[in-house]
């Protein structure tokens, strides 16, 4: 009986939000504020992926708040899970199999490469600081879980962290401090498609990756002892 | 017989909302601690389809300028730049889930939502010093042995 | 240099710089959290000084609003913005290790965000990250059972949260923008039809669930019950108005329609009878308060489904008298956190905290010469002044209920004055300087009545002149 | 064409949606739910939003798979030496 009505309940749940969605103009949808970025990017941030243009540039603060969350969710995880103070106790873990060890001694400067990759050409190709410094914080963990011996050191990453973030937000507040407004794109476009374009928004992505992969690397890290 | 553009959006809308609606029923329905993390993870992915679905145009094309002149019509870059950081906010949440659900498992022994429910109530009761409330729609209610429910607790379960 | 942003980014800044600050010197790690709070109140009063008393704007980033992210204080921002650091400086947590007082900074910079943002988008993401920073907080009492009723908030906080992205999606799809001003210019072509009405109902229950509206509000008891009680009172007071003051927003700015008042009468009203009755039959302290914060957000619910003015100032006096009463009385919480039986006597050995208790009790309820009877008395007028059946069984319900709540919190008043020769409570040291603090504060507001509903007035006038929040914010003021 | 190919995807994406709930091993759940992320970041790229498959892959599929089975190891409901679970 109780299958029955939950799937009831999801038929009537489908139905409603399909009635919902078929009224919706989709694909159609008044595009005002999304044709003007569109057209003022290539002149006003000079990011060849607006996208990243709209995340740090139009939106930024959103992108601070969102950094933020991540930095609250991952000290929150650490709080619950070594309520200590990172003093949890390690227990002894031996090596991993020889394929894991082979694998991650080739993996790790690759995904390092690629997430720096990534993070770097945030204003150019799809990626960013986001994406960027989860490949980072993938690539220490492949190099944690093979090695018994490397132990993730959370007073560095948590320096990174901070670091980083500090970062971010002081270079919104030196926009601020040179009068103009908190976030403001600094330094001169560049041409669009270059690598040194798109004024401080590389600057930007690299605090935003550095400080994803340092929280994410610490949260497994984390969640794996 | 070949499907034209309109119908390649409502499949989408349909994929999309059949994704909020399987992760809403999880979310009614399941007892498992995780699986109602993974049902509101599916809640959310539902919701990023609708959110990028909403700034998608038939005929255009990614919003990247590939140096070449524009080719067509853009999509719309702003709601991918909010699905962006809502994917990310999904994935906070769950690894704070998880890492509650460990220190549960540790204390309490399970990881059943309903089970859950009447521990916390004892708990909360005990810590108050009340007898819990009868309602609890399983009065003698026994946890499965061999979970270390807290000391006091068990002492006042007896004493009541 | 305009400096609204900086109450919001530099307590961002100091939680990012607690764990290093902490390595170079641990007696400064212990003020530099409540040194930053210091600063921002002062950053904002001296805002709310130089704006003699008209908006400040600043735009992120330099763009203009509809292109980008605006904040815009007025009177009634500024007036919570200023709050929050003040009260998370007065209930900062005792037992703060770095990752706490990282939390409380966050809450704060959020929901200074939060009040004064003006951008859709941005106040969902403002709510998210003061949803997290509640969620760490209450965890951090490190118990089994703070950690079960924190994942169940934490459930109902992320479906809240994807309720509030399909509203926005709807939103989006229909006018094409996110900032406030730009939607308060659309919606009456492109918002009026059911589809936004949809898209109301979608936001309202996915920011409801921090302003304890009806369908979302279970985690309530649990959460202020196993939470320390200086973070149960910054909850309950402070967190719970912001999301009241984003449902307001909302509702003024872009969602002004009648059958959207109607939803919230409704669930006003459900909420209002649901808390109280549940307070009612509760068994200990803090989870009765915990019951009488959501019947108390019914009423607020309420105050704000009457239309115009008067509804603005009743939904302003009920919210600032519940951000006055609620934390006190939780403060009063953690002296008395035990079962309401064994309170039997506990008013002869604590006379001040019981005779603070039954004050707040009076104010409460609204007995006339305190400050609750005026915010009920407004409500009421408000609710008469339409003529509407809905108002009219509305009216009847206020109070009906207030007939229980009277019931439930005289009892507990009259048991703590009950002649007893043995008390079993075991007596902790409660913040009884804090609370004798709120006190004074309610009774000092009682003469100034007047002049405070004046300034209630004029705020409201300010809030609800929506034409002038569109000017100042698409006049492209720097 | 292109519109049968969406079809299958969200056809394969909505079968392992439901496959998350039905799953009683948990493993399979989780894999399960890496599946919907992968074939959710297929759907972006159809979509026209490189950045948000991208990202959708890489936090969606990889780190919240992680996350997730190096909790339940956590949780015990895994022995990964013995390789058997109980759900």
């Amino acid at each position: 009986m109780h299958k029955l009505a939950s799937l009831l309940f999801a038929l009537g749940l489908a139905f409603l939000l399909m009635g919902l969605a078929a009224q919706l103009p989709l694909g159609a949808t008044p595009m005002g504020i999304g044709a003007d970025i569109l057209q003022r990017t290539p002149s006003e941030i000079g990011s060849a992926n607006i996208v990243t243009a709209v995340v740090l540039a139009y939106r930024g603060i959103d992108t601070l708040g969102e950094l933020t969350i991540l930095f609250a969710a991952a000290t929150t995880a650490g709080m619950v899970l070594s309520p200590a103070g990172g003093a949890a106790v390690r227990k002894a873990r031996e090596d991993a199999g020889l394929v894991l060890r082979a694998g991650s001694d080739l993996l790790f400067p690759l995904l390092l490469m690629v997430g720096f990759y990534i993070v770097l050409h945030g204003h150019l190709t799809p990626g960013g600081g986001f994406q960027g410094g989860v490949v980072l914080a993938a690539a220490f963990f492949v190099s944690f879980l093979a090695r018994a011996e490397k132990q993730p050191s959370h007073s560095c990453l948590s320096l990174i962290e901070a670091v980083a973030g500090a970062a971010f937000i002081g270079i919104g507040l030196a926009a601020l401090l040179g009068g103009g407004a908190f976030l403001q794109p600094l330094l001169e476009t560049g041409s669009v498609g270059a690598l040194i374009s798109a004024g401080s928004l590389p600057l930007l992505y690299l605090a935003v990756g550095l400080k994803v992969g340092a929280e994410l690397a610490s949260l497994l890290a984390h969640l794996a002892e | 017989m070949t499907l034209n553009p309109p119908d390649l959006i409502t499949i989408l809308a349909a994929g999309s909302v059949g994704l909020i609606a399987i992760g809403t029923i999880g979310l009614a329905v399941s007892r498992h601690l995780l699986r109602l993390v993974l049902a509101l993870g599916l809640a959310e992915a539902g919701a990023n389809l609708l959110l990028v679905l909403a700034g998608y145009r038939w005929d255009a094309v990614a919003p990247i300028l590939t140096g070449a002149a524009p080719a067509g019509a853009m999509v719309d870059p702003i709601p991918q730049a909010l699905v962006l950081t809502s994917i990310v906010i999904g994935v906070g949440v769950q690894a704070l889930a998880v890492a509650l659900m460990i220190r549960i498992k540790a204390a309490y022994g399970t990881l059943d939502i309903r089970e859950l429910k009447v521990l916390l109530e004892r708990d909360i009761c005990a810590e108050a010093g009340i007898v819990p409330p009868s309602s609890i729609h399983r009065p003698n209610y026994q946890p499965p042995p061999g979970t270390a429910l807290p000391a006091r607790v068990a002492s006042t379960g007896e004493s009541a | 240099m305009n400096s609204l942003v900086l109450p919001v980014v530099l307590p961002l800044l100091a939680a990012f710089l607690v764990q290093p600050v902490r390595h170079v010197s641990s007696g400064l790690a212990r003020w530099f959290g409540p040194a930053v709070l210091v600063l921002c109140a002062g950053l904002l009063t001296n805002i709310a000084m130089t704006s003699d008393a008209n908006p400040v704007t600043a735009n992120i980033g330099g763009f203009a609003p509809p292109l980008g992210i605006v904040f815009y204080a007025d009177s009634l921002a500024l007036l919570f913005a200023l709050v929050v650091p003040l009260f998370a400086l007065l209930l900062w947590p005792r037992a703060s290790d770095d990752r706490v007082s990282a939390l409380i900074l966050l809450l704060v910079g959020s929901g200074t965000g939060l009040a004064i943002s003006g951008d859709l988008f941005n106040l969902f993401v403002f709510y998210e990250l003061l949803s997290i920073a509640c969620i760490g907080l209450v965890a951090s009492s490190h118990t089994p059972r703070a950690y079960a009723a924190t994942l169940r908030y934490l459930l109902i906080s992320g479906f809240g949260s994807v309720l509030a992205l399909v509203g926005i999606t709807l939103v989006y799809t229909q006018t094409g923008s996110l900032n406030l001003a730009h939607l308060s210019e659309l919606a009456p072509v492109h918002l009026a039809n059911p589809l936004g009405l949809a898209a109301f109902a979608c936001l309202l229950i996915g920011f409801g669930v921090k302003a304890e509206l009806f369908p979302v509000n279970a985690w309530v008891a649990e959460v202020y019950a196993t939470a320390p009680k200086r973070v149960s009172a910054l909850l309950a007071g402070v967190v719970s108005n912001l999301a009241i003051l984003l449902l307001l927003r909302l509702l003024l700015l872009v969602f002004d329609q009648p059958e959207a008042r109607q939803i919230l009468l409704v669930l006003g009203l459900i909420g209002l009878a649901s808390g109280e009755l549940a307070a009612w039959r509760a068994r200990d302290l803090p989870r009765m308060l915990a019951f009488s914060s959501i019947g108390q957000l019914g009423l607020l619910f309420i105050a704000m489904s009457i239309p115009g003015e008067m509804g603005l100032i009743a939904a302003l006096a009920v919210a600032l008298h519940h951000l006055l009463l609620k934390p006190a009385l939780f403060l009063l919480a953690e002296r008395w956190s035990g079962s309401l039986a064994d309170l039997a006597g506990a008013g002869r050995r604590a006379p001040l905290a019981a005779g603070l208790f039954t004050l707040f009790a009076l104010s409460l309820v609204g007995v006339p010469p305190l400050p609750g009877f005026w915010a009920k008395l407004v409500l009421l007028l408000g609710l008469a002044a339409q003529d509407s059946a809905l108002a009219q069984t509305a009216i009847a319900g206020v109070l009906l209920i207030t007939v229980v709540e009277a019931h439930y919190l005289f009892r507990l008043v009259g048991l703590l004055f009950t002649k007893t020769e043995h008390s079993s409570v075991p007596h902790r040291g409660g913040d009884l300087a804090l609370a004798s603090l709120f006190g004074v504060l309610l009774l000092a507001s009682m003469p100034l009545l007047p002049a405070l509903a004046d300034g209630l007035a004029w705020m409201a006038g300010q809030v609800a002149d929506v034409g002038a929040y569109r000017a100042l914010t698409l006049g492209g003021a720097q | 064409m292109m519109a049968w190919m969406v079809l299958l995807l969200v056809a394969l994406m909505l079968g392992a949606a439901v496959l998350v709930l039905v799953f009683d091993n948990l493993v399979a759940a989780i894999a399960a739910a890496s599946v919907v992320s992968l074939l959710l970041s297929l759907v972006f790229v159809v979509l026209a939003a490189p950045d948000v498959a991208l990202t959708e892959a890489a936090v969606g599929a990889g780190l919240s798979g992680a996350v997730l089975a190096l909790g339940l190891r956590r949780l015990g409901l895994i022995d990964l030496i013995k390789g058997e679970n109980n759900a």
